[in-house]
């Protein structure tokens, strides 16, 4: 297969600041919005923390991954007043498309309202939990005020060696000789904290396996899948019946900013459906695309013309011209390249033109036939002559691509002010395809 | 063409059937009433007749057929295919499986094998093929990349609805095959 | 690199006025429910089913080989309808595929082997790997995806998704070209 | 409504806790009660699954690092990197190699503010609200325990064993290949015939559905024959063997034998009479006198494997069975053994450590900052703290200069 070394999600920094192109990997992303893959409502990103990234209206199903969907059901319900009649009452309940889990699967009752009675439920340790943060908290408290007190005098805490970066015990020893003679001010630990933990619990002796468990058969579609268990962390049910609907996780669109300058590239907007963005500095819109025309049948020491397709994106005809590289710091080359020592000029894109098939505009332009194979609209062939310097592997080559860039992705201030031109250049590589194998 | 005009005298349609002229029936086959079979549907009875029963929604691309287990070819013993009532088979299925119940669903582009046996309100997911020698439980439901499994509570509902709909529906639009006089 | 031309026998395909290239072996039910946008190939073996309900497709689309085209139904309380099936402009379709969407935007690639379940709502800019099976009411929203079965989010889509898609499906009309005739359009 | 209750007291930092685990990454944010996330510590390359932990050099770890951060930041916690805080619970024997390359991709990369290093043994013991503990950590490559006394890891007493759940899952395809048979279209067929039809997600998969520890007396039993080689007929009687689907056209026949033999090997002495239970036993040995009826007294098992079913029952019998062991018997006098309940699951109790520990004031003191780390161009472990010290002194001098 070829490829072409040229990024499409490359973007190109903001003229002003920095004509440079930059690819994912020197950007630095950020997020921009979060909202709901299913509901695609936009959430905003204090709302998305408080709800721990999850859509308050959409479900997932606990057993394949699979968005539920509501159902409604009418439920007789027997007339209190008069046993013998029942009215129709509309119940809803949850159920997946896919593997066809619902709610009802596992004794979850229906609700009488379609959406917002789904409660979530709540991890049996979180108040313990709780309780012992509170407890963390007041020594954190105090050890920060006696850090204030005494600066340069650390004391031993109880918090201190819980989790420190001391893993081996050794800055125990280090600060016990660097505090040295002022070792007299330890004081005893927790002393001044009020609250106690009173969380820890203790077991002397675990239950065993019941007695059944080795002779009833094991019915495997009451017990969970590993993945089933680890997609709610907390809870990690292991038998079917503890599963329970999962809130639906949230997506984010992505902005990308410039690690050097800082300025934004890509900003998407804020309308989740939208495919517009606010920003969008792409490597497409702005630098002529370089591909191969067709494949070739390359062999060792053998000339062959080879058409490149030069496409320009821009609106304005682009001035381009290939240049070689440096011999010495191309290690990237197998291969001889001759390239066209004219400059030829791109025509502009023009959007209109696929809706109209007559648009012409071959004329203006003055082509050379040993440069320039073909013209298309925005399109242009250039003729290349490459020579493999190999007998077996890829054939790759490697030139410049030099040409004129009108800076037109600054809104100019100043009107009438005729948009900047500059020169840029770029080191274009290209891999060829293989060196044909001749029987 | 040739092949179908030959057979066809072996085919028996009930009245009340809606059978698209566009599909394909090879062999002996017997439609039960309110079948509902879309164009482009095939059903070849090689290996031996093929029964389907009333209420079935067959649609497009689907290939049904009795053909003889590989290796076996012609070996004069006849399998007889019986497809019960109530079944879906989904754009795109394939099924050679010879015992099929009631209420079953086999969704688009599955593959139920000749030794599979559906019972009752099965489900065979999307893309799941399934043919290793098994007796499906009834209300066995097989989904995912992995088939995974499970059992649902509930068989899935027949479509009447959509037979209804469909009854009336395709006769404006496909020229149907006739129901067999008794 | 380029993409190179795909010719076809002229005799088994219909040019219609607003440039649509209709295999005569695809399988259109109800044409008169189908609308073609222009600059669309819909290849052999497709089967699109506007008798069930209308199916409008946009510009600039390829519908591959046996691919199908379905409108899907939704059950009510007392009835079932089919619903209409809105395809925007330049999606691609891949072999074997089965779409049973309600809507599909437009800038969309369907992989090969691809189960759409019903009523799933493909938004604008987005793709489905292929062998993917959306399950029934899936939503995909725009620069996501989808792969695997059930059909989750795998991957996000470049911000250029939407000039891409132009540029593939544009090419592609370009370069499916009739045999024997050296016809430049 | 529990969801919208924040436990939070770090305002709206979004500090990361991460523990990247050899199977399994835990992630979430501080001061919640658990991660948000558990996923497998891989990630995909071309179809291919590349695990964190197989890495050839510090540059492939660096691509792979920075991949899977990527996910957990922008796909699982939707938080920006940039200048945020965050806790990273490791084990002990991190090898540095990987704790650095970690820091370089965070701090370089990503560019988050501070990271604080966290043992995650020590990190178990916060989760549960005690300092002195015999910590356990049976994880995926390796069992490890560590003693801690008020605080302090006692280093020479630290016991680890390369039994955990790559030996059971290891131990599962052998006796799978061995014995067991899978039933196709063609009829049945044993597992060896088909050596490509399991892989290390199916093993986990049969091993958490169908496998358990079992009884010790039944233990007893089973290991006369498989261990001493007695016959096969004084087995006790077996548990029923479970058809294991694969796909849709294979189904495994799982026997009751490997259901139950199979978590064995935790428990199996190997030529040093070493096992699960035995570290316990030696670590309380190698532990000073004056300590070990209090580390006995607060025992803590971590890691996911110790979530096997019978699991904890048998590794308490097992204890009280081996100290009548010559070995054991006259050096230590113990009569209880206890353990501290957990108020998480095993599988990410030194997660919810970390996560404690990033909800608090402390948290900038302990941790590395950026500037930190970008001036002095590495991590400092302990074996620098000598030198840390001496510059430290060098500035006191300086200021009293002042």
């Amino acid at each position: 297969m070829l490829i072409i070394l040229l990024f499409n999600e490359m973007s190109l920094s903001g003229p002003q600041h920095c004509l440079k192109l930059k690819c994912s990997e020197c950007l630095l992303n950020e997020v921009d919005s979060h909202y709901c893959p299913m509901c695609l409502e936009n959430m905003s990103s204090s709302e998305a923390k408080l709800k721990k990234n999850r859509c308050g209206n959409c479900f997932d199903c606990p057993s394949c991954g699979h968005t539920l969907t509501t159902r409604a059901t009418n439920v007789a319900i027997s007339d209190p007043d008069d046993p013998g009649k029942s009215t129709p009452k509309k119940m809803y309940y949850m159920a997946c498309g896919f593997c066809r889990w619902t709610t009802r699967d596992v004794a979850i009752d229906d609700k009488t309202v379609a959406s917002g009675g789904w409660e979530d439920i709540e991890n049996t340790h979180a108040k313990k939990i709780q309780s012992l943060l509170d407890y963390y908290h007041e020594l954190a408290l105090n050890e920060k005020a006696e850090r204030e007190r005494k600066k340069y005098v650390r004391r031993r805490s109880h918090l201190y060696y819980a989790a420190s970066m001391d893993k081996y015990g050794m800055v125990t020893v280090a600060v016990k000789k660097k505090i040295g003679a002022m070792s007299n001010v330890s004081i005893k630990e927790n002393e001044e904290t009020t609250t106690q933990i009173t969380t820890e619990e203790k077991i002397s002796d675990f239950p065993a396996l019941p007695d059944d468990f080795f002779t009833t058969p094991l019915e495997l579609s009451k017990v969970t899948t590993i993945t089933q268990r680890l997609a709610s962390p907390e809870f990690q049910p292991t038998i079917t019946n503890d599963l329970y609907p999962k809130r639906k996780h949230l997506l984010i669109r992505k902005s990308m900013r410039c690690k050097e300058c800082e300025h934004n590239l890509i900003k998407p907007e804020m309308n989740p459906l939208s495919i517009k963005f606010k920003i969008q500095l792409v490597i497409m819109h702005h630098i002529p695309e370089v591909r191969l025309m067709a494949p070739m049948e390359f062999r060792f020491k053998k000339e062959l013309k080879v058409v490149l397709l030069l496409i320009n994106p821009v609106v304005h005809n682009t001035t381009v011209s290939l240049l070689p590289v440096d011999k010495e710091s191309d290690s990237f080359s197998t291969a001889k390249i001759e390239l066209p020592k004219k400059e030829v000029v791109l025509a502009r894109r023009d959007d209109a033109a696929i809706y109209d098939d007559a648009t012409q505009m071959h004329q203006e332009f003055k082509d050379e036939k040993n440069v320039v194979a073909f013209r298309k609209a925005n399109k242009l062939g250039v003729i290349i002559k490459v020579t493999p310097l190999i007998q077996e592997g890829d054939v790759k080559v490697s030139f410049v691509l030099r040409h004129d860039y009108r800076n037109t992705a600054v809104v100019l201030p100043m009107e009438n002010q005729e948009p900047q031109i500059s020169w840029l250049q770029h080191r274009i590589f290209l891999n060829l395809g293989r060196i044909h194998k001749s029987k | 063409m040739a092949a179908r005009s030959q057979q066809r005298s072996s085919v028996v349609i009930a009245p009340g059937s809606i059978i698209c002229d566009e599909c394909e029936l090879v062999g002996e086959i017997t439609i039960g009433t309110r079948t509902v079979i879309h164009p482009k549907a095939t059903i070849i009875a090689e290996a031996g007749p093929i029964i389907i029963g009333e209420n079935n929604i067959i649609e497009e691309l689907t290939i049904i057929e009795n053909r003889y287990p590989e290796g076996t070819e012609n070996t004069g013993s006849q399998a007889v295919m019986i497809i019960g009532n109530n079944n879906v088979f989904e754009v795109g299925a394939h099924i050679e499986a010879l015992k099929i119940g009631d209420n079953n669903v086999v969704e688009a582009k599955a593959e139920v094998g000749r030794h599979v046996e559906l019972t009752s309100g099965c489900i065979i997911g999307a893309q799941c093929v399934v043919n290793s020698d098994e007796f499906l439980p009834e209300n066995t439901v097989i989904y995912g990349s992995g088939c995974a499994r499970r059992v649902q509570r509930e068989r899935p509902p027949p479509q009447n609805l959509q037979i209804d709909f469909l009854s009336k529906i395709l006769p404006n639009y496909h020229y149907l095959k006739k129901p067999t006089k008794q | 690199m380029e993409l190179q031309d795909i010719f076809y026998n002229n005799s088994q395909y219909i040019e219609t006025a607003s440039g649509n290239k209709v295999s005569r072996q695809s399988v259109l039910c109800g044409s008169q429910n189908i609308v073609i946008n222009g600059k669309t190939v819909i290849m052999t073996d497709c089967v699109i089913r506007g008798d069930l309900a209308n199916v409008r497709i946009g510009r600039h689309c390829v519908i591959s080989r046996n691919a199908v085209i379905r409108p899907p139904f939704k059950k009510f309380s007392r009835g079932v309808a089919f619903f209409p099936l809105h395809i925007g402009d330049h999606v691609f379709v891949d072999e074997n595929s089965i779409v049973n969407a309600a809507q599909v935007g437009s800038y969309v690639h369907i992989g090969k082997n691809c189960v759409i379940g019903r009523r799933c709502i493909l938004k604008d800019c987005c793709a489905i790997a292929d062998n993917t099976v959306l399950p029934p009411e899936a939503v995909v929203p725009p620069f996501t995806l989808f792969s695997g079965s059930p059909g989750k989010i795998t991957a996000e889509l470049p911000e250029c998704t939407q000039d891409l898609m132009i540029d593939v499906t544009t090419n592609y009309y370009q370069h499916f070209r009739p045999i024997g005739k050296g016809k430049e359009r | 409504m529990p969801l919208y209750e924040g436990v939070i007291y770090s305002g709206d930092k979004n500090i990361v806790v991460l523990d990247i685990g050899a199977a399994y990454t835990k992630c979430g944010i501080a001061g919640e009660t658990g991660p948000r996330c558990i996923i497998p510590s891989h990630i995909k390359k071309d179809d291919q699954i590349v695990k964190l932990w197989d890495f050839n050099n510090e540059e492939e770890l660096y691509e792979n690092l920075k991949e899977f951060l990527f996910m957990i930041y922008f796909r699982h916690l939707l938080v920006n990197p940039k200048d945020r805080r965050m806790v990273i619970s490791e084990s002990l024997l991190c090898p540095s190699k990987f704790r650095d390359t970690l820091a370089r991709v965070l701090f370089r990369h990503f560019e988050v503010g501070s990271i604080m290093f966290g043992t995650s043994h020590l990190l178990a013991l916060t989760a549960i609200g005690v300092n002195t503990g015999l910590v356990m950590d049976v994880g995926y490559t390796e069992t490890l325990l560590i003693p801690v006394y008020e605080g302090i890891p006692v280093i020479k007493a630290i016991q680890s064993l390369p039994i955990a759940s790559q030996a059971i899952h290891k131990k599962l395809e052998d006796q799978l290949k061995e014995k067991a048979t899978v039933n196709t279209a063609g009829g049945c067929k044993p597992m060896s015939s088909m050596p490509d039809c399991l892989n290390e997600q199916i093993l986990e998969d049969i091993k958490v559905r169908c496998c358990f520890v079992t009884s010790l007396e039944r233990a007893k039993q089973i290991q006369e024959v498989t261990v001493y080689g007695a016959d096969s007929n004084k087995l006790p009687a077996a548990v029923p063997s479970v058809k294991f689907p694969l796909d849709g056209s294979q189904v495994l026949n799982i026997d009751g034998t490997i259901r139950e033999h199979t978590c064995e090997i935790l428990f199996e002495q190997d030529n040093e009479e070493n096992s699960v239970p035995t570290l316990v036993l030696d670590a309380l040995l190698k532990c000073p006198i004056d300590m070990r009826l209090e580390l006995a007294d607060n025992i803590v098992v971590t890691g996911g494997t110790a979530m096997l079913p019978g699991f904890h029952h048998r590794l308490q019998l097992e204890l009280y069975d081996q100290l009548k062991k010559p070995k054991y018997q006259n050096k230590l006098v113990i009569k209880k053994f206890q353990f501290h309940k957990l108020f998480s699951k095993e599988n990410y109790t030194s997660w919810l450590g970390g996560a404690m520990y990033g909800a608090l004031e402390t948290l900038a003191t302990r941790s590395v900052s950026r500037d930190v780390y970008l001036t002095a161009g590495k991590l400092t472990d302990w074996c620098c703290i000598a030198e840390e010290m001496e510059t430290e002194k060098e500035e006191k001098v300086k200021l009293k200069n002042r």
